[in-house]
């Protein structure tokens, strides 16, 4: 009876490290600081989660195919900035296109979502069609993005001046919030938390969800059990993007501004946050609230240890052992019980 | 039942790989309502039959009739489209999901809910139980399939296959994995299609079942069509030889050598870990000593074996090697000792698909081409590694060709080929035949009598109890992860296995 | 006195000349006060998760170098609401941000003057040296190594540099240009390319800053070039250690002194001021004060004659 | 006959499509200006090949074993920082260790080189030991060598200045030269040339070459097959740490300087080079001849484009669209005839 129980204990502990993993963070770092558990501090991380976990959902998507996208921070930028120099006050002095009549709030959010969807398509396209691996073809398109990116924002009158003076319709849906003061609902948590419960939803109750967890997890099953491997890969990827270009907007919106470095690098966070919550680097295996624990516990660890004060360089070695140690925690489920 | 149409002809089919030409020429005609079984050595073209007829290959001339309209097939969908479907030599389940999903897959059942469609898991659960109760198998449909036996795995994707509802199912080799009560199984499920109209293509080298469950046969031999024939007209023998293209006389070879009376292997009580798993076996190995082990799958026999080359924990228990007690906890001090395993997932530890046949034969002996100025001796290992290949008869256009591009039978030859070249004091054997031609098989069975005449010891996982009985000195019968037994060469019969491999159950 | 907060933020930490500032900001709040210091990681939205944090810890005052200062307005937004003041450095803001609110202040050199020193470091040349024009077609043919693209300075400074040139009546001719992300090693890659491709038709080198000039000089070395009479011009911009190195060795021309020590103490006696609820003035911070909230840390042009200066 | 004939050229073209795209690239480059085609460009460019190759043929192996590492950027900027603050001139001002003594060349190099292989050691371990998947373990070696780099890096009294005034002993390693004039033969290039023809023959005719394949070939069989997988990633690893240690120290000398940020980024062209050069992300697959390829595939768009004058927005567009169509052409080789 006690050695059930404990063994019970043993593997529930084990089945959900990652979670685990996260409240001990959390712990650790309110015992340093107790202010720490606060409704301002967790507000502040469910902000900062709110466009990661958009486009690690993206990502996290490609990764179960066994793919990966190195084009997702680029396209984020590019949103940004297609989205910025679209909604610009009509009173603001540097305006990207000094006649452009004000638009609504919608219209450049679909344009610069429909753009990076698109980027995403072709990503998939030459996947699927050319064989070519995802780490190449989305590097390429990494590439292709940031130069067009920088042609558009290089464009006179602008010269590659950080597009500023943002509509208030955007800087509000990046910043503001339903109610105001302590207990107040920012809408850019809204908007991730509608994205993660309808990603969940496709990745489990629906054929194409299915189908993406079949083709990574053997990809000669999926072809004999007659999926259209390509059709679904294009899918894959095409959401993928429009999820960035989401995201994108979303930046844009928080900062007030964009510029074509915007999310350089966020493919790189997205991808590691995936793999922390439990997502297989070879496809076929990873869960939607796994990368949601995987977001915040870097959100967590990069708020908790400025919070607390580290030094921004011991914070990184500090960071760079608690996701070695995660992980390794978390891992042991997989390992063959011998 | 209208027997002169054909519901399937394949007409002139040719197929050439680099350096192969796979199928020349073939003409493959099946009636509905029968089992036509199709049968040649490795590497006879079957396999690539079925999957230009199934839209995997595309064939480089001929065409396919379906119920007498001429189609073209260009990948898996279009062939289940036209009703046909295909349970694959080589397993094809994710082992990620679970049963049902593997089932369902490309076709899951769907529900509305307003604009939406989603998956309908409920129907999908009765669904799945609905067809294995129908097949009286015995499976969970939420089971990840990972964790299921290779031979469970093989009955799921038999379900899949008949889930179709298919007018033309292909069986490459389903039985290889099966355990005798689940062959048996298998054909009765065969039966009950054929009742209704179904048209089975067969493949096996197993020709005790070709003769109890085929119609019609047609043989191939170096993807030329050899002939077909009602399987009434045909004997074990006329098989063979019109398969080899000679007779063979023998199934087995003589055994010229007795074992030593010395030991070379000592288990005592050896128990795993694990609490299903095997528990207690003591047993000897003598020099010179064919060891069969038989048993129902689940029997725990490859987990005892893993365990004894290193692969598995083991709980308690002791091992000697020539009287003197080892601990063996990974393969390397296994190989050191002069053990070598032949495995039972050929896939999954076997071969190194992307690599060519040479380096897949020689991995397990490098150290010995290891020269003086710490390189490779390439020379030598090409000679030894031509040697091995040639002895076992491996068709292959070149040792340069990559092991994924060989026919299943073929690649199971190259990896007894690996480890013979290791020249192992003790050979494990796990399934050895498996997949491989009537040919072949007498040819490994004689390389088997021979290593037991030069004083090596072998110990021999089989499901086909035919083999054990030809080929061993003893067979010691496991039940549940216990010994349940040991009968001699001589006196085994199939009963006596039978009897003692259901010993411990309920 | 109670002790007080300053959140800083700063663009890039791994930035050479953001580094001078960043340690005279901590030189200079010494005994003062407390400064966290924040790195923002050359992103934007980093460094606005950044300052939530720094309100949410409620500190007295802002010190923020912005990755991008059109993000400044909703900066500005946030601080106003939690009323704690900002001093924003190194990268100005647009004018019309600043007018939101009263207690933002802006500590920073203009880039167009360190492009207008450094183009006016190579007119020096070019008239005291007649050779300079290979040529002698009476046009400057030159390369330019640009910073990021879409980089404030390196936009500014890539256009007034050859403005300062121009405005001094000498024709010009780019012959290449290109970006080598304000570091050494692309620099040196770049450089060698357009030597490869131009050769001797190259008569100065304008680099956006000093480790991009320094690559360029390794390349223009193993060109052949600082042996046996054989010069080119390549100004930089930063004075930093390296730069100043080359300057006494003769390779580098000149560089523009982008004054980290002012820039960083101005920003923390801002700062420090702000935080106790005052209003700064010249007198409190010692710095004067522009249009009631600019500070400008002018550039100096740096050459062999100076070098000390810039130490 | 003719039509043999053409099928092996067919044949001939998709066996060795990478070096074919690498000529006609050669080729598009000389037809724009024809002086591309001289001893000058060609020695700039297998100068500006040579870090790359030694990092490239660093993360070969390791991709070879179906992993990955990120942290080769930030060793390569750890080495250069050490070698540098170790070889400075004694006259120069701003010396990182002011009163150390003229160490022998030999000494900072071996300690540089001598650390990263300790780091790519513990890679190695975290890999084999925990399981922890390679992206992760090497990510969070990345933010910890960073973050310790920089900490030395700031150490007073260098205080994150670049570390300037190298020994000439350094700077002529990195950019001196046997032989004068055009016909001279960098140091470098080599060094570079010594390390591809070593690790060829590690690769090829050594017994932990052919095991470095098995594992990643199918590791499972190689453990059957009696290969020491934890030994022989550990030393997969640390062997790459070695190279990018190589390669930081000669990036020291190569530019006279050094900073915590050398190398950012490099771990991506390396992988990138790799895969371009026909090295399967997935392991097993892969040659030395291909890395070479690949890095000077990436060597001369760098430097072409930038000879012929391309603006560098339009840079990076023509880069990402030549990468996917040189892999797209070369994939074909592994595609499955149907
Ligand atoms: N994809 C491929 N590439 C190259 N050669 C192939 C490929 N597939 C099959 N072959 C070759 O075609 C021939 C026929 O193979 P096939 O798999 O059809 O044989 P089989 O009759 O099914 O044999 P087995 O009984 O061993 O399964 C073999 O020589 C094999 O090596
Ligand atoms: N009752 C069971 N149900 C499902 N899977 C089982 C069961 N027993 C064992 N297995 C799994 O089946 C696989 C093979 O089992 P085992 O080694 O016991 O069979 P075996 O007797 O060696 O069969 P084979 O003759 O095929 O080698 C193992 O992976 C084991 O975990
Ligand atoms: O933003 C980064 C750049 O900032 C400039 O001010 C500086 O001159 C450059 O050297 C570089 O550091
Ligand atoms: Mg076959
Ligand atoms: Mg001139």
């Amino acid at each position: 009876m006690r050695l059930i129980e404990s063994r019970k204990i043993k593997n529930f502990i084990t089945m959900n490290a990652i979670y685990i993993v996260l409240i001990l963070l959390i712990i650790g770092i309110a015992f340093i600081d107790p202010r720490f558990i606060s409704i301002v501090c967790l507000r502040d991380i469910l902000i900062q989660s709110s466009t990661r976990v958009i486009i690690a959902l993206g990502i996290f998507f490609i990764i179960l195919t066994g793919g990966v996208d190195l084009s997702a921070g680029r396209a984020v930028g590019l949103a940004a900035v297609i989205t910025a120099s679209l909604l610009q006050s009509p009173d603001y002095l540097r305006r990207f296109y000094p006649d452009l009549p004000q638009l609504p709030l919608i219209l450049p959010i679909l344009i610069a979502v429909a753009i990076c969807l698109l980027a995403g398509l072709i990503n998939g396209f030459i996947v699927a069609r050319f064989g070519v691996p995802p780490f190449i073809a989305t590097l390429g398109m990494q590439v292709i993005i940031y130069g067009a990116n920088s042609i558009y924002f290089d464009l006179p009158p602008n010269n590659s001046q950080p597009i500023g003076g943002l509509n208030r319709s955007l800087t509000e849906l990046g910043t503001g919030a339903i109610g105001e003061g302590l207990y107040s609902l920012p809408y850019i948590v809204i908007i991730a938390a509608v994205v993660t419960v309808v990603v969940w939803i496709i990745a489990n109750k629906t054929q194409f969800g299915k189908n993406v967890y079949a083709i990574g997890g053997n990809v000669e099953a999926a072809r004999v059990s007659g999926i259209n491997i390509g059709k679904n890969l294009m899918v894959v990827y095409a959401m993928a993007g429009a999820l960035y270009g989401l995201a994108g907007v979303l930046e844009a919106g928080r900062t007030g501004g964009a510029t074509n470095n915007y999310g350089t690098g966020y493919e790189l966070d997205a991808i590691a946050a995936c793999v922390v919550g439990g997502v297989s680097a070879t496809g076929g295996i990873g869960k939607v609230p796994g990368v949601l624990a995987g977001v915040l516990i870097f959100s967590v660890i990069n708020y908790g240890l400025t919070f607390i004060n580290v030094n921004p360089y011991w914070q990184m070695i500090i960071k760079g052992l608690i996701i070695v140690a995660a992980v390794a925690f978390d891992i042991r489920k997989y390992r063959r019980r011998k | 039942m209208n027997n002169d149409k054909y519901v399937l002809e394949m007409n002139n089919i040719s197929k050439e790989f680099p350096g192969v030409k796979a199928l020349d020429g073939v003409t493959f005609k099946v009636r509905p309502g029968t089992v036509h079984a199709l049968m040649g050595e490795n590497g006879a073209g079957k396999s690539t039959l079925m999957k230009c007829l199934f839209g995997l290959y595309k064939p480089d001339a001929g065409e396919i009739i379906i119920n007498g309209k001429k189609v073209e097939i260009q990948n898996a969908k279009e062939a289940l489209d036209h009703g046909i479907s295909m349970i694959h030599q080589e397993l094809h389940s994710n082992l990620h999901r679970n049963v049902m999903e593997n089932i369902w897959l490309g076709r899951f059942p769907l529900k509305r809910i307003g604009p939406f469609t989603f998956i309908d898991e409920r129907k999908m659960y009765r669904d799945t139980k609905e067809l294995f109760d129908n097949l009286r198998m015995d499976i969970d449909p939420k089971e990840i399939v990972g964790r299921m036996s290779v031979s469970r795995i093989q009955l799921l994707e038999i379900a899949r296959a008949v889930s179709y509802d298919a007018k033309v199912i292909i069986m490459d080799e389903p039985s290889s994995s099966l355990t005798e009560h689940e062959v048996k199984r298998l054909f009765e499920i065969i039966r009950d299609l054929k009742n209704r109209g179904v048209a089975i293509i067969y493949i096996s080298h197993k020709i005790e079942e070709i003769l109890k469950i085929a119609d019609e046969v047609t043989i191939l031999r170096d993807g030329k069509k050899v002939g077909d024939w009602p399987a009434a007209e045909l004997t074990n023998d006329l098989i063979i030889s019109r398969m080899v293209g000679r007779p063979l006389t023998n199934r087995f070879p003589p055994r010229e050598s007795k074992p030593s009376t010395e030991v070379i292997l000592r288990v005592e009580g050896l128990t795993s870990p694990i609490f299903k798993s095997f528990k207690d076996i003591s047993f000897e190995l003598y020099h010179g000593e064919i060891l069969g082990i038989g048993g129902l799958v689940g029997a725990q026999r490859t987990e005892l074996i893993e365990a004894l080359f290193g692969l598995r924990a083991v709980e308690s228990g002791r091992i000697f090697y020539k009287g003197k007690e080892v601990k063996i906890n990974s393969p390397i001090t296994a190989k050191k000792l002069g053990m070598a395993l032949l495995t039972e997932e050929r896939r999954a530890t076997g071969i190194f698909p992307v690599l060519d046949i040479l380096e897949n034969t020689c991995i397990a002996n490098l150290p010995k081409y290891v020269k003086r100025n710490k390189l490779l001796d390439d020379s030598v290992r090409r000679a030894e590694a031509k040697r091995a290949v040639e002895m076992l008869d491996v068709k292959t256009p070149s040792l340069k060709t990559l092991i994924q591009d060989l026919s299943g039978g073929n690649q199971q030859k190259v990896l007894f080929a690996r480890w013979l070249l290791t020249e192992p004091e003790i050979l494990l054997l796990d399934e050895p035949t498996r997949g491989i031609d009537v040919g072949a098989k007498y040819e490994i069975y004689t390389i088997m009598a021979n290593l037991a005449k030069q004083g090596k010891s072998i110990i021999f996982i089989s499901s086909e109890m035919p083999e054990l009985i030809g080929m061993a000195d003893r067979i010691m019968v496991m039940c549940e992860g216990r010994l349940s037994g040991f009968v001699s060469g001589e006196e085994a019969t199939q009963e006596n296995i039978m009897r003692l491999a259901t010993k411990f159950m309920a | 006195a109670r002790q007080v907060n300053i959140g800083c933020a700063i663009y890039k930490f791994d930035d050479t000349f953001m580094t001078g500032v960043r340690n005279a900001i901590l030189e200079a709040a010494k005994g003062k006060a407390r400064v966290e210091m924040v790195d923002s990681q050359n992103s934007q939205p980093i460094q606005n998760d950044r300052i939530d944090l720094f309100i949410t810890k409620r500190v007295d005052a802002l010190a923020i170098n912005p990755v991008d200062r059109a993000a400044a307005g909703v900066i500005i937004d946030k601080a106003k609401r939690a009323n704690i003041p900002v001093v924003f450095f190194n990268r100005e803001p647009f004018p019309d941000d600043m007018q939101k609110w009263d207690k933002v202040y802006y500590v920073g050199a203009r880039a167009e003057e360190s492009g207008t020193i450094s183009g006016q470091l190579i007119v020096d040349y070019w008239k005291a040296h007649p050779e300079a024009d290979k040529n002698g077609d009476g046009v400057l043919q030159y390369v330019m190594l640009t910073g990021e693209p879409g980089h404030q300075d390196a936009e500014l400074r890539t256009e007034y540099s050859i403005k300062a040139v121009t405005d001094a009546g000498i024709k010009v001719q780019c012959l290449a240009q290109d970006t080598a992300m304000w570091n050494r090693v692309n620099g040196q890659e770049k450089m060698a390319a357009f030597l490869a491709s131009h050769g001797d038709k190259i008569e100065a080198v304008f680099a956006n800053n000093d480790d991009m000039a320094l690559g360029a000089i390794e390349a223009l070395r193993a060109a052949g070039y600082f042996r046996g009479g054989k010069y080119m011009p390549v100004v930089g911009v930063d004075a930093t250690a390296p730069a100043l190195e080359a300057l006494k060795e003769g390779t580098l021309l000149g560089t523009v002194l982008n004054d980290a020590k002012n820039q960083g103490k101005a920003t923390l006696e801002l700062a420090y001021v702000l935080a106790q609820g005052k209003t700064p003035t010249k007198e409190n911070t010692g710095y004067e004060i522009t249009d009631g909230k600019y500070v400008w840390i002018p550039y100096r042009k740096i050459t062999i004659e100076n070098w000390q200066d810039a130490l």
